[in-house]
């Protein structure tokens, strides 16, 4: 399997008068976890936005795997799978019905539905509308729909937002599962310290530059203005 | 810049001149009368009309190949100089029906058209009032301009089937010779009219644009303004 | 593909179809004032009918047109779908067609309303049908891309018929008047060249907004 | 009506030639107000381009 690398070069997006992203570069190689950490506002959702090419941006480079994420964005989208603050459900459809209809726009078929819900042990809740369900079951059903995809890169905003404990670790056991089978993770989080145990590298974003990157051990080390 | 004022200027002698002919030398019509004389104003507003629809459309395909704001800024005069043609066209004919049909609204299929492209092309301008966003907003009226340009044709044809049962064919096509020097006079009055207005109003939209679209200076100073 | 994105707006469609339910109210509620806007004379109402039937259905278009985006819209579903990445195109017409069968079927529980309020009945049931079905794929076409495009901005409600009723013009009169000469009879046999129109003016706009969706969904 | 001749027309025509005079004239007018507006807003760098 060709290796997935994920490169930016001086990235820069905003939105109005304000920079959101500006001047990011960072090259993250196949199968590595990278956290991506920094207070709200530092630009750590609208990277991964750009990086998935749900937005484009309006200065530098950006690629996946070798695509760029404005020219090539059909490709990147095959390699890629996003988590993001919009959970991308249907509220009046239930758990299985939202991967069943994720599966069949993927042109896969829906036998592995169950297996996936079971994973993120929603699978007592599969026949139940989204819109009765808690932030932190929709949290675990959007990751069920990230793992449908078998992505060759994950893309991670705040995992663990408004999960339970047992969330915690069933994040920290998917995203050491997928890194198992070689996919590239990039992980944008507050939770800094169970993140830098899983990640390999780290990057520290304010207001839209990057201002620290290296190996994650050393990130807890880099003092920030927290 | 000082080329669309020598256009307006050239544009404004032209109906001046051409405008008195058609009121007061060219000869009052055999059966119309002196009403007859609002066709020098009214033929030429329509004919310019027509380009400047022709010209919105060729802005939105041009943008969406290209995603060049300079088109955008084009396509925004195009529209609006367009909507007020057709606005003025609605105008005139209905002052033209009147002492003629008795009625201010007579159901011409030419004139139907214009009214109908003018409501469509005034929720374009209204979409883009709506919109902010301004890759989005030039995308979006591109769009519309073009799904709205390609109903002319159809709403022409389906409303002369559509009227063509009450009543014949309301203004003869031909018009007799002398009456050609007053019109194409005023044709090439509002066109260049219509080309200075249109060069202004896209100076005004590419200013607005780089206002809106204005990079904020990518550099250390700005942190202080972001925090 | 389309089979994919068929599926999932019958199944939306399925799930809310209390609303669409109420938009039928809504229509029926329509053809009564416009009656009450003519006055109790049968023979008026009668010649209007058609005329009522269209604007009514036009004016329920909106209400299930712009709802048919509020889900795509509600967690941004839309963009999660366009990212996995799917074809435009085939949301597009997945969705176009989900709203053609659903004004169609709002437009044949109307025409019950019509026969009773304006005694505007026909023997041609097969050719009011298919003027339905050709009348109601003229406004779902340009209907789902100005929906696509409104569902994003404030005032939605008052900018899609803005934006979508000068455009279908032509259907409306087609429709219409196909209506009218079927239902008031129709000695010239015109109501075959008003077909004609309608179904061209469906082929144009079902291809043309298939076209440009892509580009009014895209960030 | 399109047989007789059409009387009194004049009132109409000068209604017609007056309200074009008009509308152009206003919408020159704004649009040279607006332009004069927006180039004072962007930064008067000299001599206008």
């Amino acid at each position: 399997m060709n290796d997935v690398a994920i490169d930016a070069e001086r990235l820069a997006r905003r939105y109005g008068r304000r920079w959101a992203l500006r001047d990011v570069s960072f090259h993250v190689p196949p199968a590595t976890v990278m956290m991506v950490a920094g207070r709200n506002g530092a630009g750590k959702s609208t990277l991964l936005r750009v990086l998935s090419t749900a937005i484009r941006p309006d200065a530098g480079k950006a690629s996946i795997g070798g695509f760029d994420v404005v020219r090539d964005r059909e490709d990147v989208r095959k390699l890629t799978a996003m988590l993001s603050h919009q959970n991308y459900l249907y509220e009046s459809l239930t758990a299985k019905e939202n991967l069943q209809v994720a599966a069949d726009h993927l042109g896969k078929r829906r036998n592995g539905v169950g297996e996936l819900l079971a994973q993120v042990a929603l699978d007592g809740r599969a026949d139940d509308v989204v819109s009765t369900f808690s932030a932190g079951m929709r949290k675990r059903l959007s990751f069920a729909r990230v793992l449908l995809q078998e992505p060759r890169v994950v893309l991670l905003d705040e995992p663990y937002g408004a999960l339970d404990p047992p969330g915690f670790d069933l994040v920290d056991q998917v995203i050491r599962d997928l890194k198992s089978r070689g996919t590239t993770i990039l992980v944008a989080t507050h939770q800094w310290d169970r993140a830098a145990r899983l990640s390999d590298m780290a990057l520290v974003l304010e207001a839209g530059s990057v201002v620290w990157q290296g190996a994650a051990g050393e990130v807890m080390a880099h003092e920030v203005k927290a | 810049m000082k080329k669309a004022y020598v256009f307006i200027a050239l544009g404004v002698a032209l109906l001046l001149v051409g405008s008195y002919i058609g009121l007061f030398v060219a000869p009052a019509e055999e059966y119309m009368g002196q009403v007859q004389r609002i066709m020098y104003v009214h033929v030429p507003t329509a004919w310019n009309w027509m380009l400047a629809v022709l010209f919105a459309f060729g802005c939105a395909i041009a943008f969406l190949f290209t995603a060049n704001t300079k088109w955008d800024a084009r396509l925004e005069a195009g529209l609006e100089v367009a909507t007020l043609f057709a606005f003025l066209l609605c105008c005139q004919g209905s002052i033209w029906a009147k002492p003629t049909w008795g009625v201010w609204w007579d159901w011409d299929p030419r004139l139907t058209s214009v009214a109908v492209l003018l409501f469509a092309f005034l929720g374009i301008l209204a979409l883009r009032g709506f919109v902010d966003d301004p890759q989005r907003r030039a995308v979006w009226s591109a769009v519309a301009t073009i799904i709205a340009s390609v109903d002319l044709p159809i709403v022409y044809y389906s409303v002369k089937w559509w009227n063509s049962l009450h009543q014949q064919q309301s203004t003869p096509q031909t018009v007799a010779s002398q009456f050609h020097l007053p019109l194409r006079i005023n044709a090439f009055g509002v066109l260049f009219l219509m080309i200075g207005f249109i060069m202004l109003r896209t100076r005004i939209a590419n200013y607005r644009l780089a206002r809106e679209m204005a990079m904020p200076p990518i550099g250390g100073e700005q942190a202080g303004e972001l925090a | 593909m389309l089979t994919a994105a068929l599926r999932k707006e019958l199944l939306l469609q399925w799930r809310t179809r209390s609303q669409l339910m109420a938009v039928f109210v809504f229509g029926a509620t329509t053809l009564l004032l416009f009656s009450f806007g003519i006055g109790p004379n049968a023979e008026m109402l009668r010649t209007f009918s058609s005329g009522f039937l269209w604007l009514g259905l036009l004016l329920s278009s909106t209400l299930t047109l712009s709802e048919s985006f509020h889900a795509e819209m509600e967690n941004r579903a839309l963009e999660g779908l366009l990212l996995l990445p799917s074809d435009p195109r085939a949301l597009y017409y997945g969705k176009a067609i989900a709203n053609w069968l659903q004004l169609t079927l709002l437009g044949c529980a109307l025409v019950p309303v019509m026969v009773v309020l304006y005694d505007a009945g026909t023997t041609e049931l097969l050719k009011l049908l298919a003027i339905i079905l050709l009348g109601t794929a003229g406004l779902s076409a340009p209907g789902t891309l100005y929906a696509a495009m409104t569902a994003q901005v404030r005032a939605k409600q008052t900018l899609l018929p803005l934006l979508l009723f000068p455009l279908i013009v032509p259907a409306l009169l087609a429709s219409v008047k196909a209506t009218s000469l079927t239902i008031l009879g129709d000695p010239m046999h015109q109501s075959r060249s008003w077909i004609a129109l309608l179904a061209a003016f469906d082929l144009i706009y079902w291809s043309l907004c298939g076209l440009l969706y892509g580009r009014v969904v895209e960030e | 009506m399109t047989g007789g001749v059409v009387v009194g027309g004049w009132g109409f025509v000068i209604a017609a030639y007056s309200l074009t005079a008009i509308v152009f004239l206003t919408y020159g007018m704004t649009l040279i107000t607006k332009l004069r507006d927006e180039q004072s807003r962007a930064e008067p760098e000299g001599k206008q381009k």
